[in-house]
């Protein structure tokens, strides 16, 4: 079975399959078990601030180095499609909120601002499936997800109106874009990939690329544990919000995978938007709009971006959307 | 002077330190906790732990504080203070 | 209000934390430290630091935790305690 | 007895320390903190953090204390101290 | 010198000066040495945290993955026997302790306990010492440890009148064995391992096998300055507890060793076993029996298990198993 | 461009331009960029001490392998040089600061301090740089770093008077040379690594050798954030301390690499032991000269040290030490 080259003739179960016995993905069960059998297991948050780092600047560095290789046209046209796509999705997911599930504005806009943001830890998934399926993608994917995690934050803000003290947060938000630490280490490992080129990385592969996808697995474990703490809230969230986290990453999954098209990007590219776009955030929207909307209840938005829909891009939607792709690219 | 101490969740604390210090205080000293109590709203786990906030004041910082605190932080976030009296070394630096 | 101040050895912490709420506490603040007593029994040091439990409570509640302290920890583990008085924003929450 | 709270950059923390142990108190606990005071003098931010230092003596013991920070430490380094009486479960311990 | 073929023939001096002369062990004296010099190093508590997560877990993966390739048969018999092996050695160690010794109950039963459980990292060392012998075993091993690390305790526990409030250990301890997060790691990652199957752990080595030998070169030379830290109580010890701590796990050992062979264990699965037996635990034991018997010192338990037997078996105890197992299995 | 052969007619600019736009280089200028855009990237406590510990003995363990292939003459030669070159450096650095500078006596012996000292860091970077230029040199360059730690904040101390209780400092300082954790790790690495020699470490290479330049790159991204916080205090530090802390490690990097050459070290060594005596110490000096010396100010000391000369010599300096050094072996 050599799935490494005829996996374009794979059925979507074989590659649902395929993700879940994935050790990153059997990785995220784990953690998620630790939490049902209520281990001590733990992570110190010095392991789990030094793992982000280690991925954040990884990823960049590699697209850096890859893009060095090859000028790649079509470039600002991806990464405008990607802002102007982050920023419209809280446009149709605060309606549906608001009046199809009636949450009061504060939850809505909330809720509205993590779908518009992305998840980076789903992108680095996404990265790793298309490693393990050999499928190419674009050197500077990783400056989507900095394009890309900011503007649907600012949009879904601006859909109540602002309380007072507000300007502050503002400001507050605008820094983000720039200066945010995922957003940093992603820019900056571009750079400094693109600078030193990939001759100049090669002598720090053995750091960087080679134990990548198992740094990924010691991660997600965390992250199971993490996601799985949440899941005592779901009994609580309602059916509604149990709907709009499993079908809203399907329909942003499948407009990011068309918009992807339209700009000409490769099938992996396209993928990886329609990731994006599925993903919801939950480390720089939760912490903004907690400052934002402090009106806004945490166990809504939190539960459905960590405890829904992560947990179901990460298992389900990856190799959906990858299905997805396949399909429109015509392989 | 009296020693105020402000138990807040991470995420409002920086924001609490500017005040402390527009408010007053001369200083602050601030350490990592963990608790539990009657509200339990978080943004986020991972976001951090509580901070415990400290700070030496005169008595009149402290009133301004405590008024401070009650009306910007104690209906959305999960924020505690209390204070008592501390005789100080060279009390003359808190102004 | 009186606040308590708990230092104790790792291995118990978790224990008395559950004390303090069966004994009326409305929530506790914790916080890792190290220190040397007279005492110095530990069972091991990569079990984790002592760790200083802090709990505003009624006066009361206060009486109870030293009760409580002197007859179940003090004989064979490292833990100390003392109380003081403390005024809090909005009392009324500590029930 | 009296709690004496002394905040301390990391570089003098052991000496003030073993200062304590030498004028009476018969032990320390002590947490990582981070602060602003007015002074701002710091020998390097990774050198570590501010050292909280809290000890329960003897009221004498702590007027020593005091007199020893003054004379040895507040010109040179980062640190300021303050005191309240508390009341210590089996205070007996605290010769 | 081909030591990597000839090792069958070498003799136990041999196999001593191959053992004391590895980069893991040298690391461990290097860290006994930083304790005596009264050097500043000191490795963080996140470091220390870390570094056991990535161990358990790779040695879990590494045994899942070597279980998934060939279908083991005895594996129910073997952890059977290691589970009965733990849970019987109590029972001869405490009327050594407490009448030849004339320890009081509480310290004889709390030292007992700790030589019935086992230690992992000597495990981890005795792995590693197989590994550069170029020595077969098997994949299952990992899950010996899980094993055989509660049941010694319990029996333990039960060789003294139960204090007040034991009702509440009780729980705790069977809680231990289930969801410990040493059991929980290496158990995990077996699952994890077996379900991957060797070719999805392929994408994952880099990590979790190629720098492991290095790691634990690392946790050892922290090893080396926690053990050391307790040599200081090596006075006050008495020479009963001195010796019972160098021979009890010589005895212990044979015993582990002849029960592999008894089991049909490969030479280096019945060596493993040998170890386990031969080992004190000072992760598990010293915290369940701090709650469970407070009235007993652990500066008896600790430097027993911590100051004399953990430095011995590392030292002088892993090759001289391993002669005994090949002096037994007629190589 | 076959550099890796070439090396050897490079001009200094392209040297210059290689060393700038090496991954290492280039991630300590992302440090800087973090400052400067007040980006919330932080690295832990406990990831910069695991980094550190990493970085130490590694860099020992593979110095002592290289000496266990071949026993080196001259050993004692030039560590005695490095010793007496240590000690001889705050001689001439203190009189420029006190009468030239218009110092106090107190921050006059504070900067001497830190210049007869050296960075361990900046050490790593050149040693980086020749592994890169495939460049060889001295197995036991590290023992050199330990050698030139303390000497000369020694003899910095003994030229103002003596304030009260400094008696302690001097045992303290004392102390400090034997068992100071960057002193310790760099000999005990030496020591495990030649006892083990090079068959034995092959075993831990993939942990201790191929991930280095990768982890060095991430302590100089923090490297960056720490040095750049200090250019805050520049504007402060008046030109004659900018001027003094750019030139004197020029004029110390040419002695080193003079005197290396006299010694007979290969153009490597000589290279190194230039970059030591250029390179001005930020840990052991500033934590010694704080309690010693309290009354000198550490805004000067540590703006010259951390703030001017580390990011000089570890962007300029390596590349002009290197050439000058190769300009006198006549290469
Ligand atoms: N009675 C109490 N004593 C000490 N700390 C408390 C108490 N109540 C609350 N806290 C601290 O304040 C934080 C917020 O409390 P709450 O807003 O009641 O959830 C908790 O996480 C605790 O760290
Ligand atoms: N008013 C204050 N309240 C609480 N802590 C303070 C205060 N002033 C100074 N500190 C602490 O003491 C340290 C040294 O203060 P200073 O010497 O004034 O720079 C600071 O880093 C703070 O941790
Ligand atoms: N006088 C004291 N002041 C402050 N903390 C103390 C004092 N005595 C003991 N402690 C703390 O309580 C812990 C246990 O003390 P002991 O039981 O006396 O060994 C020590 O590790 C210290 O953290
Ligand atoms: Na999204
Ligand atoms: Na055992
Ligand atoms: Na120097």
């Amino acid at each position: 079975m050599d799935w490494l080259i005829s996996h374009a003739a794979m059925s979507t179960a074989e590659l649902l399959r395929l993700n879940l016995f994935s050790p990153v993905i059997l990785c995220f069960f784990l953690g998620v078990a630790a939490t049902l059998v209520r281990s001590d297991l733990k992570f110190p948050d010095a392991l789990y601030q030094g793992l982000s780092i280690y991925l954040l600047l990884a990823i960049g560095l590699k697209g850096g180095a890859a893009l060095s290789a090859s000028a790649e046209a079509g470039l600002w046209l991806v990464l405008a499609a990607g802002l102007v796509l982050g920023a419209a999705i809280p446009l149709w997911c605060y309606p549906v909120l608001r009046w199809l599930g009636r949450f009061k504005p504060e939850d809505a806009a909330a809720v509205a601002a993590h779908y518009g943001s992305v998840s980076v830890v789903t992108f680095l998934a996404a990265i790793a499936f298309l490693r393990a399926m050999n499928e190419p993608f674009e050197g500077y994917l990783p400056a989507l997800v900095a394009v890309m995690e900011v503007p649907g934050i600012a949009v879904a803000l601006l859909l109540v109106p602002r309380p007072a003290g507000s300007g502050r947060v503002w400001g507050e938000t605008l820094h983000t874009v720039l200066a945010g630490k995922s957003v940093f280490l992603l820019l900056g490992g571009l750079f400094v990939g693109m600078l030193a080129g990939e001759r100049g990385m090669e002598k720090v592969d053995a750091f960087f690329v080679a134990p990548f996808a198992g740094v990924l697995c010691l991660f997600l474990l965390e992250m199971g544990m993490v996601a799985s703490r949440r899941f005592g809230d779901l009994r609580r969230a309602g059916l509604f919000l149990i709907v709009f986290a499993l079908l809203m990453p399907l329909l942003n999954g499948a407009v990011g995978i068309g918009l992807g098209w339209l700009c000409d990007l490769s099938r992996g590219g396209a993928f990886v938007l329609g990731v994006l776009a599925a993903s919801a955030s939950y480390i720089a929207a939760p912490a903004t709009v907690r400052l934002a909307l402090p009106a806004a209840s945490p166990a809504i938005y939190l539960t459905a971006s960590l405890g829904i829909t992560f947990p179901f891009n990460l298992t389900v939607g990856i190799p959906l959307y990858f299905a997805l792709s396949g399909w429109l690219y015509g392989v | 002077m009296t020693r105020v101490t402000i138990i807040a969740e991470a995420v409002v604390a920086e924001r609490i330190i500017e005040d402390l210090l527009r408010l007053g205080a001369s200083g602050y000293t601030r350490t990592e906790a963990e608790g539990r109590g009657s509200r339990g709203v978080r943004a986020s786990e991972w976001e951090g732990k509580n901070q415990k906030i400290e700070t030496v004041v005169r008595p009149a910082v402290a009133e301004a504080v405590f008024d401070h605190l009650v009306q910007d932080y104690f209906e959305h976030f999960a924020v505690i203070a209390y204070a008592h009296p501390v005789e100080v070394v060279r009390g003359e630096k808190y102004g």
